[in-house]
């Protein structure tokens, strides 16, 4: 077992902390929205320089950590900065960056009470969010786990009203129920089987559990992650709809289930270790459930009218493509996998960014309402536009690329059926984000709204939702950084294969 | 024979003999340390002397004869002479509660002897001043005078 | 059989009046005579222990150049304190009946959960 | 200095003992002294006890023989590594409370009970103190009944009158639990015709098979088990702490119920040993009663809708944990069981704190009544959440560590469907206390008036703030805690 060489860095820790300074100071400055919105903008650039300067030395091949506080020994608050996490963590802290902008701009818009619990809640997400990607152990990941659940609670139940308050509670009760009962459960059972908490490139349970052991906990610990909505529990994730957009597209798209699914990779390489899951078959269980939720999800996307659910549930199937790619333990699979968390990120987010702008332009919330919108709000629509052809995976935007790895992936590891999925699944894509690219640009706008004239949401929402579009464009033409990333990433976990 | 005739007696009995009693109650708290009894049941007579008189001329002359004050001081002081032999003794260097190092007298025993006589006597006041004080507290009908007094000689 | 009795007998003393007394202390609703039942009880205990300090042909533990066998005095000494303790709990007992029959006019129990039960609001003073 | 320092075990106890009778006197010249006396007699007998098990824990076990009497005829004072620990947590929360009391009480209870009050409350600590430094089975007997008393008369002092039934309950209760004690003392000096605890332990194991010794062993159970209010000798428990003054339910709920769990342990474990308890199968029973309790306690809790009555039910369930550890009878559960004492001191004891301060200054003790006091209180308010959060276990609070290692322990015992029981109840605490905190923090402010000082946050912030502290810093009360556990297991621990 290559145990690899940690560079001791403070890095993470700045990383995290960057943002929680940022919750006191936009406490402090409460009453001046201005200087409060500064420190947002200020923070969410800070993390993200922060995050990019690991890159050099990731990429390099070392790994940065530090350990934070130790308990008692064996249970640590940890800090390691890999491939996978620097991913992560890169990807959630730019997409941070645009979302504060376009946050600004929604929230001025729509005059929203309680900014700046807002605000300290998302800044708080944030930390989390980072504490997950750069966390060393299961403990780690579990407390960061947790304070994304109850700091995004606010977020999901910020306007207070009844049905907010309860599209919270569920919210609350599925992450917060799943992860005390089962995730806490396979920790438990983890440490006693290994006697480590500690992540490790070729997992930690191999050679100490059982067969059957290994699956119990492996069924715990995919359980335990409500966050990346497999089915069955993923109705917390429509639920959770009710918030302000921005806090959906953070929710869909960085914080919460990128969260959970990046916890479902690291538990399958880090803590199983594809050898152990390869040889218990567990792999190729978990991604023909995966495949369940592609497909079933989908079709009810097909089914929703409301613009958010339909992406919400769009979301629950894209999630699961790359809870798919990992769990097919081949190199492409996990590539594809990685990489899908990034350009679904960019995707989805534009797709949501869209949809609130659509809100706080006309507040329109139905698909069925947004019949010839795109002549009213060209860019937004121009963006939505893009971020569907990504959610597909049409070249030549940046969802092509890892379904294009994910195929890879599913031939190298001999599971044609996947293929089949994949194909109908892309169908399904294009079945429910056509018709409404459609109804945008070729219909005429229902009796008695204006055809004519421009009427765009606020430049603070454009501009973000512009770029985002623009980044996933790009990201087909230049995924550098982020597929080096996952070549390590891929290095290390089939290093000892 | 009339009711009067009755109180008549047992007031005139009880004049006589509750000096007996109290006298005797002293007596049996002094020998504690040398023969049956002690302060506990010394202790428990004179309370007695002070509950008989109570019930015979009525809780109000038994209030003005033994006052309030008396019971609760003299509960503290009984417990203080207690502990405060203990703590003499550990400032001589023995051990809480060790008589034989006591600065009375010229040798162990003499210094035992009253040592536990302390003892004895304030274990003998507490326990008079907390029956009679128990005494009064249920004996009272008048409910702003009603107390609670849950600290007991343990 | 008859022999279990005979030298068991203080033994079985003791429990039976343990048993009235925790009879009384659970059953009874008066709440006075659930003190009586727990002095019984108590006192049954104390019993239990004294017959146990009793040692065949001994004679009261007082130093005296004609006995050879004593009983053993300690039990004797920890039933004081016991008794001690059962006065205050006693004690400490009729002062909350008191404050109770004050509170609610009644000292049965049936009567005072009737009494929570209908909700008369207020405190005591 | 070295008299005082000789004489610290002795000096832990009188010292509240000789307080307790002289604050009447005290009171009677000022009623501002008693409680000062008060706050400086638990802060030195906190400094001591802290002194105490650092010595233990340097030099062995501290033995101390009260009037210079060899045990086993001596009366003998014990600390090792178990008794300072759990000295600590008592003299901890005694001081704390202590410093929280004269706020309170103010509203609560009679002005001219207020002295009496802290006599009561200085007798009451001197109690719990000698359970725990007590090396000899009938002191430890008089020390319960010296606390117990002491307990009643503190529960009756409020001014509400459920209070004088809750008060008697316990009374009635608490005397069958001491009596049955004091039963199983007797039948254990019938067969040894000794009292010192380690005296018995080297005694007993070659009666090990007498009916006498199993008799004595179940009176002692279910005797502390009733002090305890382990599941389903609980009963009297919920009405007390619900009833009682704010202090007094603070200092019990952190206290009371861990010195019983105290006691049941080094009963159990010190005086028998492992191998008695193993062999009469007395985990199993445990087992399953502790399960019951986490559960039911937790169920219960969450129909309260009374916040004290909420507190006090989920007191049941957490005693149940600390039960958990002593059945599962391996290092690691009993670790956790043993840390437990511990945490739950803190968390309850700040729970308790922090709704007396909502009573005292809001008047309120309905859960539906705290509506949007996180704006108006926001640092009682943080305590709170806190404390809720380590009542629920996530991680970095002290409520964690002792799942943890009950959930850990669980599993090298071979007994992994425990686990389930430990989270099952953690969702529901997590249940009963988001409806809490959630309410706090978003409901729309009711229209409550805010009175009193806020000199109450104090000591409520302190304790609510170790509930953070030690749940990071765990190292230094889980290694006292583990090796405890390995000297109770480890063949007697005396």
């Amino acid at each position: 077992m290559s145990s690899v060489f940690i560079t001791q860095s403070a890095a993470p820790v700045y990383a995290i902390g960057v943002s929680l300074a940022a919750v006191l100071l936009i406490k402090l400055s409460e009453r001046n929205p201005n200087a409060r919105e500064f420190w947002t903008i200020a923070a969410s650039v800070i993390k993200f320089s922060i995050v990019a300067s690991m890159v050099p030395a990731v990429l390099d091949g070392k790994v940065l950590g530090c350990t934070l506080v130790t308990i008692v020994p064996g249970l640590e608050i940890a800090f390691k900065v890999d491939a996978l996490g620097l991913f992560f963590a890169l990807m959630a802290s730019l997409l941070w960056i645009i979302t504060s902008f376009y946050s600004i701009g929604y929230i001025r818009a729509e005059k929203e009470h309680a900014q700046t619990r807002y605000y300290m809640s998302f800044a708080i997400a944030l930390s989390a969010t980072m504490g997950v990607a750069f966390s060393a152990n299961l403990l780690t990941m579990f407390v960061f786990y947790e304070i994304i659940t109850l700091c995004t609670f606010p977020l999901v139940g910020h306007k207070e009203t009844p049905e907010a308050m309860a599209g919270a509670r569920k919210y609350l009760t599925y992450l917060l129920g799943t992860s005390l009962l089962f995730l806490m459960f396979a920790i438990v059972l983890t440490y006693s089987a290994a006697g480590t908490l500690e992540f490790n490139n070729q997992g930690i349970l191999d050679g100490n559990v059982s067969k059957a052991m290994a699956i119990a906990i492996f069924v715990l610990f995919m359980a335990g992650t409500a966050k990346a909505a497999m089915m069955p529990f993923h109705s917390w994730l429509p639920a959770a709809m009710v918030a302000p957009t921005p806090v959906s597209a953070l929710l869909h798209a960085v914080a919460v289930v990128k969260t959970g699914v990046f916890v479902v990779i690291k538990i399958v390489l880090h803590v199983f270790g594809i050898k152990l899951l390869a040889d218990i078959g567990l792999g190729t269980a978990l991604a023909y459930y995966a495949s369940f939720t592609i497909i079933v999800a989908s079709m009810i996307a097909l089914r929703q009218d409301n613009l958010k659910a339909r992406l919400a549930y769009s979301t629950i199937s894209q999630l699961s493509y790359i809870v798919l790619g990992v769990a097919l333990l081949s190199p492409s699979g996990i590539t594809g996998s990685v990489m899908h968390m990034v350009l679904h990120g960019f995707g989805k987010i534009t797709l949501f960014f869209t949809a609130g702008a659509i809100y706080v332009a006309t507040h329109k919330t139905n698909v069925s309402q947004l019949d010839g919108i795109g002549k009213r709000m060209p860019f937004t629509m121009a963006a939505f536009t893009l971020g569907a052809i990504s959610m597909i995976g049409i070249p030549p935007m940046g969802g092509f690329i890892s379904k294009w790895y994910l195929v890879g992936g599913a031939i190298e590891a001999d599971h044609l059926p996947i293929l089949l999925v994949l194909a109908a699944s892309t169908l399904l894509n294009a079945g429910y984000f056509l018709p409404i690219i459609y109804r945008a640009f070729f219909l005429s706008p229902p009796e008695g709204e204006s055809a004519e004239g421009i009427c765009e949401a606020p430049k603070a929402m454009v501009i973000p939702l512009t770029l985002t579009a623009l980044v996933a464009l790009g990201l087909f033409f230049f995924p550098g950084v982020f597929l080096e990333l996952a070549r390590i990433v891929v290095a290390g976990a089939t290093g000892g294969y | 024979m009339s009711k009067r005739v009755g109180i008549i007696v047992t007031k005139t009995v009880a004049r006589v003999v509750i000096p007996f009693i109290q006298l005797f109650a002293l007596y049996v708290i002094v020998h504690g340390d040398s023969g049956p009894g002690g302060g506990f049941q010394g202790g428990v007579i004179l309370g007695a002397s002070v509950i008989l008189y109570a019930i015979i001329f009525g809780a109000k002359a038994g209030r003005q004869w033994v006052k309030q004050g008396l019971t609760d001081v003299f509960s503290s002081i009984g417990v203080l002479l207690y502990a405060g032999v203990g703590i003499v003794a550990m400032i001589v260097g023995g051990k809480y509660l060790e008589y034989n190092v006591l600065p009375i007298g010229h040798d162990a025993h003499i210094a035992s002897h009253y040592g536990i006589f302390f003892i004895e006597v304030g274990v003998g006041i507490t326990v008079a001043a907390v029956m009679v004080t128990i005494f009064f507290e249920t004996a009272q009908r008048d409910k702003d005078d009603l107390k609670d007094r849950g600290s007991g000689d343990g | 059989m008859v022999e279990l009795i005979l030298g068991k007998f203080n033994y079985l003393i003791a429990i039976a009046l343990a048993m009235i007394g925790f009879y009384a202390m659970i059953a009874k609703s008066n709440l006075i005579k659930k003190i009586i039942g727990m002095n019984i009880f108590q006192t049954a205990v104390f019993l239990f222990y004294i017959s146990i300090g009793k040692v065949h042909g001994g004679t009261a533990p007082i130093v005296w150049d004609k006995a050879v066998l004593y009983d053993n005095p300690l039990p004797h000494v920890l039933i004081l304190t016991a008794i001690v303790v059962s006065v205050s709990t006693t004690a400490v007992a009729f002062a909350l009946i008191i404050r109770i029959q004050k509170a609610f006019g009644t000292i049965e129990e049936d009567k005072i959960i009737e009494i929570k039960r209908n909700g008369y609001k207020g405190d005591m003073e | 200095m070295s008299i005082i320092t000789s004489n610290f075990p002795v000096l832990l106890v009188i010292t509240p003992l000789i307080v307790a009778v002289c604050i009447p006197l005290l009171g009677r010249i000022n009623k501002r002294i008693p409680p000062v006396a008060a706050v400086v007699s638990t802060a030195f007998t906190l400094m001591v006890s802290i002194i105490l098990l650092s010595t233990a824990l340097d030099s062995g076990p501290i033995s101390y023989w009260l009037g210079n009497w060899a045990p086993p005829w001596g009366i003998e004072y014990v600390v090792d590594t178990l008794s300072g620990f759990v000295l600590v947590v008592v003299a901890f929360m005694a001081l704390m409370v202590a410093l929280y009391t004269p706020g309170t009480i103010r509203d609560e209870v009679p002005n001219d009970k207020e002295t009496t009050f802290y006599s009561l409350y200085m007798l009451l600590v001197a109690g719990l103190l000698g359970i725990v430094i007590t090396g000899d089975v009938f002191n430890m007997y008089v020390f319960i009944e010296i606390s117990s008393l002491a307990g009643y008369a503190l529960i009756a002092s409020g001014k509400k009158r459920e209070a004088l039934t809750a008060s008697f309950n316990y009374l009635i209760l608490g005397t069958v639990g001491a009596t049955f004690f004091i039963i199983g003392v007797g039948l254990l000096y019938m067969v040894t015709g000794t009292l010192n605890m380690a005296d018995l332990a080297s005694r007993l194991p070659e009666i090990y098979d007498s009916k006498v010794v199993l008799t004595a062993f179940a009176f002692f159970s279910v005797g502390l088990s009733l002090k305890l209010a382990l599941f389903p000798l609980h009963i009297w428990l919920p009405k007390v702490y619900t009833n009682a003054p704010s202090a007094v339910s603070s200092l019990m709920a952190a206290t009371g119920t861990k010195v019983a769990a105290y006691a049941l342990i080094r009963i159990t474990l010190s005086v028998f040993d492992v191998e008695f308890s193993r062999s009469v199968d007395f985990g199993s029973i445990l087992l399953v009663l502790s399960c019951a309790a986490i559960i039911a306690g937790s169920v219960l809790a969450i129909s309260q809708t009374n916040i004290k009555m909420m507190l006090a039910y989920s007191s049941v369930g957490q005693v149940g944990y600390i039960v958990l550890g002593l059945a599962l009878l391996n290092e690691t559960a009993l670790t956790g069981s043993l840390i437990h004492i511990l945490n739950h001191a803190l968390m309850k004891g700040a729970l308790f704190m922090v709704v007396g301060i909502i009573v005292f200054r809001t008047g309120v003790e309905e859960i539906s009544g705290l509506r949007g006091l996180g704006r108006c209180m926001p640092f009682t308010m943080a305590a709170f959440t806190i404390a809720s959060l380590s009542m629920i276990g996530v991680p970095l609070t002290v409520g964690f560590i002792s799942k943890w290692y009950l959930a850990v322990g669980a599993v090298e015992a071979g007994m992994w469907y425990v686990v389930p029981v430990i989270l099952v109840s953690s969702v529901l605490t997590a249940v009963y206390f988001w409806r809490i905190v959630e309410g706090i923090y978003f409901g729309k402010a009711a229209n409550v008036t805010l009175k009193g000082p806020t000199g109450l946050l104090v000591p409520t912030m302190i304790v609510a703030a170790l509930c953070v502290v030690f749940g990071v810093a765990a190292s230094v009360p889980v290694s006292v805690a583990r090796l405890a556990a390995s000297a109770l297991l480890g063949g007697g621990g005396m």
